[in-house]
């Protein structure tokens, strides 16, 4: 088989003295759906920073399309075609709704407004409220164009970071919907979810982390089904 | 007649000056309320950033009359500012490279940056001062014409028993305020770099991970905002005259005048600056003459205050405006 | 011997601009008589530099203690009144060091409890008042607005001026002040202009507001007549507005012949404006410190403190700037002298310049002297 | 309890809400759902006097509160907890918890000075139950790390373990579950079901997750555009067509909702990790929310 | 991603050495002479009280910024405000200045105040229409009244002796008196301007104290009735005696001769170690009392407004209240320095209160110890201090070793010329410097 899009092989690391990483492996195919769930404080969030570069791995590395990307800065990175999504601190306050999409697109020198009409076409309420500073907007209206803001990127590997987080269900299906489609078109997703059950029905791959490691590992459905892992971490 | 004298009395002791003051401030102010909208911090060595720039524009200015260049009527110094904003840039990207990036880089508190920014204006404030030829003194570097309007030709003009005075320094500052803040804008709202840096002023590592490179970002800031000191601190020189010290002094009202209008926002360093230069010149002012003009005969001064609390008096007008609109009257950004 | 002599100024702070020409007049007169060799048997001064900041007390305080421990055996300075009575009290009196200040002029000064250490050659803001109001009078001018730079010396003339002229009959439109190193007089200007009057006093300081307030006043044509006291009558002044002080005109205090140019001469070949404000006075204190060691042949202060009044005053030899080895000659000999100086020192008690003032005018844009008072 | 009369709030030309009424009964656990931008966090920042209404009225048990500063409301008993997390991010966590209580002794500046016998005392209670919640929401183990320092859902736990401090009336829970672990979500609906029978708390709580809204709320009030849209059981609401329209959807959604009416029956048969708070049913022996 | 500040662990031992060095750094100046140190007692002792009513001060900007986030740029403001006590509670009565006037001016003031309450209560009683017209009434109304009162009073005290006095005189009592008198005056101020002024945030808030620092030092230099104004006040009396009354005690001449020094020196040394212990002993009673407190849930709950006003409001604490108490201690301390320093000055110099010196360099000194932690406001406060005063000889040092190699000439005169101004440019790469190597301050908040 050929190699994974994105290898994130047993990353250690952490924010001061102790590692909240213990050798922690992440892989992602082209065009494959990866969803890690796990507990509060695992260090999903901080597995997903290490993935950008946003946070010095002491062992582990990073490859992407086969290149070893670990020593690359995150600004870097995202000129190699990925895409991220932060749990929190998502979007450009004091800028329009507008504007913060724009931004998503500004390493791109193409005409992007074909790709800002999906967006708003994908998010209704967002689209009303484009000359509007984002900061003004309600929690989950926040949450689209943070999502909305990666998908101008374009990327080739898109990271989200619990992006249905305070959205109501009818975005949140939307959302899935659209990121199966994302995905449909030979891009690579890695995200972090809570809303584990939708999220991994359909994942292609699927991680539980338990302590900055990988508790288990395996296919959407198949995760769904384990009935210990339904119960400790999916909420029954 | 009398009411055109009245008239002619209030532009020429009122309007004028204030506005002219109040353009220069504004120009001070622009360049505070960038750095703070973008860098998010008070630089305190503004002021003396915009002495060391004009030190160093009378430099090349002096060098370029020595060599016989000159640009009557208007002032060399305006020649020899491009070269001053550069050198002065150079410099003021020296300093963020030894000081401040290395805060920005641990992601210090403000107050942090704001301290570096005191030591920074210490060492300015030294710097300019043992220039050589410059330091402490006061220098005229105005050649060319003094005056558009003076006082004795337009009372030979028009007659009139009041004066009226335009001088050259004073237009500059105007047009060349207006220019500025016309370009800045533009910049900061439609231009790709202008929308950069004011993501990265939002969200530092959001614009990280859209592919801004906020290295550019800061040192663009910079060279704005050092630009704009500059140039305000020529066109004060040119219009006052060049001392070290009055620098140092005229930061207060303009960190008054970038804070009215509301921190970090352009549109309002501009109205800031004009707030407080006609707060100050329209409250103390006497309207006695202008009262005899229009046919009253007072007996005292009609003076709401007298000028010993004419800064007290802007800032009085401040704290109103402040009270009314907490971020200052265009919604400015607070830390 | 070496003898080091204190230099007190606010060389930084809001009067750094004045400061330079003041140290320079007081060293000219300490490498004066250093060259002599005639000072005390061939003694030579090294001048020790203190910067007060003018405005800050604790600083100045700080400042002079450090050079009184370096053994200074007299000190020129301080500068600003507040900083100098401070310094004076706290160092000077207690460790008894002469101080003569060229241009502290506060009151508070005259009745301060100085033990007798503490002098100055710059005269009484009283006394000038009084002049000025009778030359303003002579020359026909019954409306004035007054302007005056806001700290003790501005106020304590300004005041002086405004009683003196209103008891000798003249008008005074408005009194009002300005302070220095500030951005911008309109305000002021504006104020002075509604007001009106046929001349505005500055009092104030040639390259400081006082500079500034005729600028606008130029430019707007508020007033075309200045009258202007001590602190502004300079060359700096003339050279910045030349012809357009056509009609101004002042007094400072100036001997009578021709110490005052004796030493713009010697101040010129050193390299420095001698009529800078407050030059000369620095020029005589320091002269005056060091005669009066000669003359009690001893350079501790708390003995020579006793003979500067004598040196100062008349009777004797005069003795003019650029004539400091003459005098220690004659004081070495027994022989009294009146030391003169750069501005005509005649001392009254408590100690301070009694002030002979030189009624001056800037026709022709130069400085023209039309007499003495 | 509460009652909200005709309320409204505007931003500029925009209205947030727009007169909404509607009551929240003492004793019950209220759901209020809607879609993104109904207006559901606005109204929660009028009641609980963030904001300032425009107009209208809100009583708290016949008292008029209208506009009354969060800090006498906290006095009152009501609190509530933040969309999007509060702390204090450079205290620690177990200092989050423990500034909670109104009325110490050691907040009056002179007490500081004379009665530092008391403080202590009272210190070493404050402390113990400070650890008990923060035992009871797993986050023992981050009690001494910075609370800006937490992940992003342990941020949220330590939110609504704050509201464990004291006793409240009522309490207003805006969006909890965001980001909780749904294992840990059930417990935290388990101790809401316990505070609100055992300690007679008021609930009322924003959600969009329709298993934990159809666990715990009765009635649930569907927020959109401002305004009131439906009311009533879980059930009837995610039956009603406007509601399905507006906020459910139909989409993936009505396939996983399906399963949720299942997944409730076994979660509730199945019970949450040993020793993280026993369920409503087993009367709990001195853990968690009893105590709190 | 959010805010990664760590918590770089600081030794305990931290705070304990640099005090050493502070300490070593006095010796110096005390003991050996050279380019650097004066080798002079009297040196050290004159930097050393300065030094700790800066501490003073920074203690006050401290419990302001350091436990409640307020940033009050106006300290210079409430530093002259408490220095007007000296010269009002203890300096001589002035004669005939009461009769001139003084109740006059004290109804005057009432008035005006009175009138400024009445205001405040028809604006927050009556509605609708009358509102305004109503206030604008009262306020014309007791302005008029004001000035009817103040003004032949005002004039008729500068009128008095205006050369040696023209001010209304004090009241003749103990100089220590005047001191709490100090901090109620600022105290008093500060109650007053966060009733109106402490809505505002962050910046906001210090160009608001920044401007009314400058109105009241604008007053203090302007209303020559009250303290002379810019005529300045000296020979305010001192708690400790004078030199040259101890130079002639014949017990103390002695006893210094024992110690082998002379007396002029030893006087002068005896009389700033007093000095010293004075204020040390208010220095350590004010910081017992802000440890106590900030070690405490009063301190916690400051900090947690500090951290987060919108949740603290939620949890039940009034911010606009503690905000309140916080801004009024910490200037009645700053106030209280000010009583100290112009007592130890012995003089009133409006025109000194500069917001560069007493503002600005309060604040350098607050977060170069650390803010947040008493004890580093006090490190800060000294070491800035020291080095302000040292930089003085330190600056010009550095400068004739700069340009030691270059040639004898115009250049090097030019740059000698400007030495002066090295003082500045010393201070900045120390401050900077020291900034670098301890970003968080040197004894940073725990
Ligand atoms: N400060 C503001 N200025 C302008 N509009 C605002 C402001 N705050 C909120 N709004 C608007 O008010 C509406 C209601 O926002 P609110 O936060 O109450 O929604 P919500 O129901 O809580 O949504 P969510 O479920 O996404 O949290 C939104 O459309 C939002 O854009
Ligand atoms: N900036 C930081 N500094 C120190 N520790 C941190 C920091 N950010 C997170 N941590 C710690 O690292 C651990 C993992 O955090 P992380 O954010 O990766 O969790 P998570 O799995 O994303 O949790 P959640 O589902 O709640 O978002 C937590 O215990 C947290 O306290
Ligand atoms: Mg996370
Ligand atoms: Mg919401």
């Amino acid at each position: 088989m050929a190699q994974p899009y994105l290898s994130a092989t047993d990353m250690r690391g952490g924010y001061g003295k102790a590692d909240i990483l213990n050798g922690c492996t992440l892989t992602v195919e082209k065009g494959q759906i990866a969803v890690i769930v796990g507990p509060n404080g695992a260090g999903k969030s901080t597995a997903m920073k290490a993935v950008f570069g946003m946070l010095n791995l002491r062992e582990g590395a990073v490859l992407l399309n086969g290149q070893d990307i670990t020593a690359l800065t995150p600004q870097e990175r995202v000129h190699k075609g990925m895409g991220f999504v932060p749990q929190t601190h998502n979007i450009f306050p004091t800028m329009t709704v507008e504007e913060n999409l724009e931004m998503g697109a500004f390493i791109r020198n193409d005409d992007y407004r074909a790709t800002m009409e999906q967006v708003y076409h994908l998010f209704p309420a967002v689209a009303d409220k484009r000359r509007q500073n984002a900061g003004e907007l309600s929690g989950g209206q926040r949450q689209q164009v943070a999502v909305g803001r990666a998908l101008m990127t374009q990327p080739s590997l898109l990271m989200l970071d619990e992006p249905t987080a305070g959205v109501s269900p009818i975005v949140m299906d939307e959302l899935f919907d659209r990121i199966i489609e994302v995905a449909r078109t030979g891009i690579s997703i890695l995200m972090v979810e809570q809303n584990a059950r939708q999220a991994l029905e359909i994942a292609d791959i699927g991680y539980v982390l338990v302590q900055g490691a990988n508790a288990y590992t395996d296919t959407g459905p198949a995760l769904l089904a384990d009935p210990e892992v339904r119960r400790t971490f999916l909420g029954g | 007649m009398d009411i055109l004298n009245a008239i002619v009395t209030l532009l020429n002791f009122v309007v004028i000056p204030a506005a002219a003051y109040g353009a220069q401030l504004a120009l001070g102010a622009l360049g505070v309320t960038l750095i703070y909208g973008i860098l998010r911090f008070s630089n305190f060595a503004h002021g003396d950033t915009m002495a060391f720039g004009t030190a160093l524009v009378i430099l090349v200015t002096w060098a370029l009359q020595a060599v016989g260049i000159s640009l009557t009527p208007l002032p060399t110094a305006l020649l020899a500012l491009p070269i001053g904003i550069a050198l002065t840039a150079l410099f003021v990207l020296g300093t963020d490279r030894v000081v401040y990036r290395f805060y920005r880089k641990k992601r210090s508190a403000p107050i942090i940056l704001v301290m570096a920014s005191v030591g920074v204006m210490f060492i300015m404030n030294g710097l300019t001062r043992i220039i050589p030829n410059i330091g402490v003194r006061e220098i005229r570097f105005d050649d060319g014409a003094r005056f558009l309007i003076s006082v004795q030709d337009f009372k030979a003009w028009t007659g009139l028993n009041e004066g009226l005075s335009l001088r050259v320094s004073q237009a500059l500052t105007l047009i060349v305020t207006a220019l500025c803040c016309w370009a800045l804008f533009r910049f900061l709202n439609r231009t790709r770099s202008g929308k950069a840096m004011r993501a990265y002023s939002d969200n530092e590592d959001l614009a990280l991970l859209s592919g801004i490179n906020p290295e550019q970002v800061v040192r663009l800031t910079w060279i704005i905002a050092t630009a704009l000191a500059v140039t305000a601190g020529t066109l004060y020189g040119l219009d006052k005259s060049f001392k070290a010290f009055n620098y140092f002094q005229i930061l207060l009202p303009i960190f008054a005048a970038a804070i009215v209008g509301g921190l970090g926002n352009p549109l309002g360093a501009v109205a800031g600056g004009f707030i407080v230069a006609f707060s100050e010149v329209a409250v103390t002012y006497p309207w006695k003459k202008v009262a005899n003009y229009l046919g009253f005969q007072p007996e005292g001064l009609l003076q709401l205050l007298s000028t010993e609390y004419k800064f007290a008096v802007s800032f009085v007008i401040l704290i109103v405006v402040l009270l009314f609109r907490p971020t200052g009257l265009f919604r400015g950004k607070s830390v | 011997e070496e003898i080091k002599m204190g230099i007190s100024l606010g060389l930084t702070g809001p009067l750094e601009s004045i400061a330079p020409p003041i140290q320079k007049g007081a060293e000219l007169a300490m490498k004066e008589v250093s060259d002599s060799g005639k000072l005390l048997d061939g003694s030579t001064i090294a001048p020790v530099v203190a910067d007060n900041t003018c405005v800050d007390a604790a600083a100045s305080v700080a400042a002079v203690e450090r050079i009184v421990s370096e053994g200074v055996k007299g000190i020129m300075g301080g500068m600003c009144s507040g900083e100098t009575i401070a310094s004076l009290e706290k160092v000077g009196v207690p460790n008894g060091i002469v101080m003569i200040s060229p241009s502290a002029t506060s009151p508070a000064l005259s009745t301060i409890d100085d033990k007798g250490f503490f002098f100055r050659t710059s005269p009484s803001d009283a006394r000038q008042g009084e002049v000025m109001a009778d030359i303003v009078l002579e020359r026909g001018i019954k409306n004035v607005a007054v302007t005056y730079t806001n700290n003790d010396y501005g106020k304590g003339l300004a005041d002086s001026f405004a009683n003196a002229f209103k008891a000798k009959g003249g008008n005074v439109t408005v009194v009002s002040a300005h302070d220095d190193g500030k951005g911008d007089y309109s305000a002021e200007v504006a104020a002075l202009a509604a007001a009106g009057g046929d001349a505005l006093a500055v009092v104030g300081y040639a390259d400081q507001g006082g500079a500034g307030i005729i600028q606008g006043a130029l430019d707007s044509g508020a007033f075309e007549t200045f009258i202007l006291p001590d602190g502004m009558v300079n060359q700096a002044l003339v050279d910045k507005f030349g012809a357009q002080l056509e009609t101004s005109f002042g007094q400072n205090p100036s001997a009578e012949g021709d110490g005052h140019d004796k030493f713009a001469e010697l101040a010129k070949t050193a390299g420095f404006d001698g009529t800078s404000a407050f030059s000369g006075e620095a020029y005589d204190a320091a002269a005056l410190m060091l005669l009066a060691m000669q003359a009690a042949k001893s350079s501790d202060p708390k003995v020579y403190k006793d003979k500067v009044m004598e040196i100062a005053n008349a009777p004797g030899e005069k003795i003019l700037p650029g004539e400091l080895a003459k005098g220690l000659e004659l004081l070495a000999a027994g022989t009294d002298i009146d030391y003169v100086g750069a501005t005509s020192v005649e001392l009254i008690e408590p100690g301070e310049s009694s002030g002979v003032y030189r009624e001056v005018d800037f026709k022709g844009g130069k400085l023209n002297v039309v007499g003495f008072r | 309890m509460i009652q909200v009369h005709d309320l409204h709030r505007h931003f500029g030309g925009f209205r947030a809400v727009d007169g909404a009424s509607l009551t929240i009964e003492k004793g019950s656990i209220t759901g209020l759902i809607g879609p993104n931008g109904a207006g559901k966090s606005t109204l929660f920042n009028v009641i609980a006097g963030v904001l300032k209404p425009t107009s209208g009225r809100v009583t708290m048990a016949g008292e008029d509160i209208t506009g009354l500063p969060p800090h006498e409301l906290f006095h009152k008993g009501l609190l509530r907890t933040f969309q999007l997390a509060h702390e204090f991010s450079s205290m620690t966590v177990r200092e989050n918890l423990m500034m909670v209580p109104g009325a110490q002794t050691g907040e009056t500046l002179i007490n500081t000075w004379l009665r530092r016998g008391q403080i202590r005392n009272e210190e070493r209670a404050l402390r113990k139950k400070a650890d008990e919640v923060l035992e009871f929401l797993t986050i023992s183990h981050v009690a001494d790390e910075k609370a800006g320092n937490l992940s992003g859902g342990q941020k949220k736990l330590l939110e609504l373990g704050r509201t464990m401090m004291v006793d409240a009336r009522i309490v207003f829970l805006d969006e909890v579950g965001a980001g909780v672990n749904r294992t840990l979500l059930g417990t935290i609906g388990d101790a809401i079901t316990r505070l609100n029978k055992e300690r007679g708390y008021t609930f009322c709580v924003i959600e969009h997750d329709m298993d934990f809204i159809g666990r715990l709320c009765d009635p649930v009030i569907v927020m959109a555009a401002g305004n009131v849209l439906a009311q009533g059981s879980a059930d009837s609401i995610m039956k009603n067509e406007a509601v399905i329209e507006a906020y459910l959807g139909t989409g993936l959604k009505n396939k996983v909702a399906a399963e949720i009416a299942e997944e409730t029956e076994f979660h509730e048969s199945h019970g949450a990790q040993p020793g993280l708070g026993a369920e409503a049913g087993h009367g709990g022996d001195g853990k968690p929310a009893g105590d709190l | 991603m959010s805010n990664t500040r760590q918590a770089d662990g600081t030794s305990p031992w931290r705070a304990p050495i640099l005090f050493l060095i502070l300490a070593a750094l006095f010796f110096a100046e005390g003991t050996f002479r050279n380019a650097l140190f004066s080798g002079s007692w009297n040196t050290a002792l004159a930097i050393l009280n300065m030094g700790l009513i800066s501490a003073v001060m920074a203690l006050g900007v401290n419990m302001q910024w350091g436990y409640a986030g307020l940033f009050n740029a106006g300290v210079v403001g409430f530093l002259a405000l408490g220095g007007l006590a000296p010269v009002l509670v203890s300096t001589a009565p002035v004669e005939g200045a009461w009769a001139a006037g003084g109740l006059r001016v004290i109804v005057a003031l009432l008035v005006g105040l009175g009138t400024l309450v009445l205001a405040a209560q028809v604006w927050r009683r009556l509605g609708g229409a009358l509102r305004l017209p109503a206030l604008i009434a009262v306020l014309v109304a007791g302005f008029v009244l004001y000035r009817y009162l103040f003004d032949p009073a005002v004039i008729a005290i500068e009128a008095n002796n205006s050369a040696a006095a023209g001010n209304i005189g004090g009241l003749g009592w103990p100089i220590l008196l005047s001191w709490p008198v100090g901090a109620l005056f600022a105290a008093a101020a500060a109650w007053g301007v966060g009733k109106v002024a402490l809505g505002l945030r962050s910046d906001y808030l210090a160009i608001a104290t920044l401007g009314i620092g400058e109105i009241i030092v604008a007053v203090m230099r302007n209303e020559e009735w009250l303290a002379r104004g810019v005529k300045n006040v000296s020979g305010i009396p001192r708690p400790v005696p004078y030199e040259l009354d101890l130079q002639s005690n014949a017990d103390f001449v002695a006893r210094a001769a024992s110690w082998g020094m002379d007396p002029a020196t030893a006087s002068g040394i005896w009389v700033k170690l007093l000095y010293a212990g004075l204020f040390t002993a208010v220095l350590l009673l004010l910081i017992l009392m802000a440890e106590l407190a900030l070690k405490s849930p009063w301190g916690r709950m400051m900090r947690a407004i500090r951290d987060n006003e919108t949740a603290a409001e939620a949890m039940g604490k009034n911010v606009t209240r503690r905000h309140l108490q916080i801004f009024v201690i910490g200037s009645a301390v700053i106030g209280l320095a000010g009583a100290m320093m112009v007592t130890l000055d012995g003089l009133l110099s409006p025109n000194s209160f500069n917001p560069l010196r007493y503002t600005f360099l309060i604040w350098v000194m607050v977060i170069v110890g650390g803010s947040g932690n008493n004890w580093g406001s006090v490190l800060g406060a000294i070491l800035i201090w020291f080095l302000w005063i040292k930089a003085e000889v330190w600056g010009p040092e550095l400068m004739r070793l700069i340009t030691a190699p270059l040639p004898e000439g115009t250049i090097r005169d030019d740059l000698l010329a400007g030495a002066p101004h090295m003082r500045f440019i010393a201070l900045g790469a120390v401050l900077l410097l020291v900034l670098r190597f301890a970003p968080r301050g040197l004894v940073p908040e725990k």
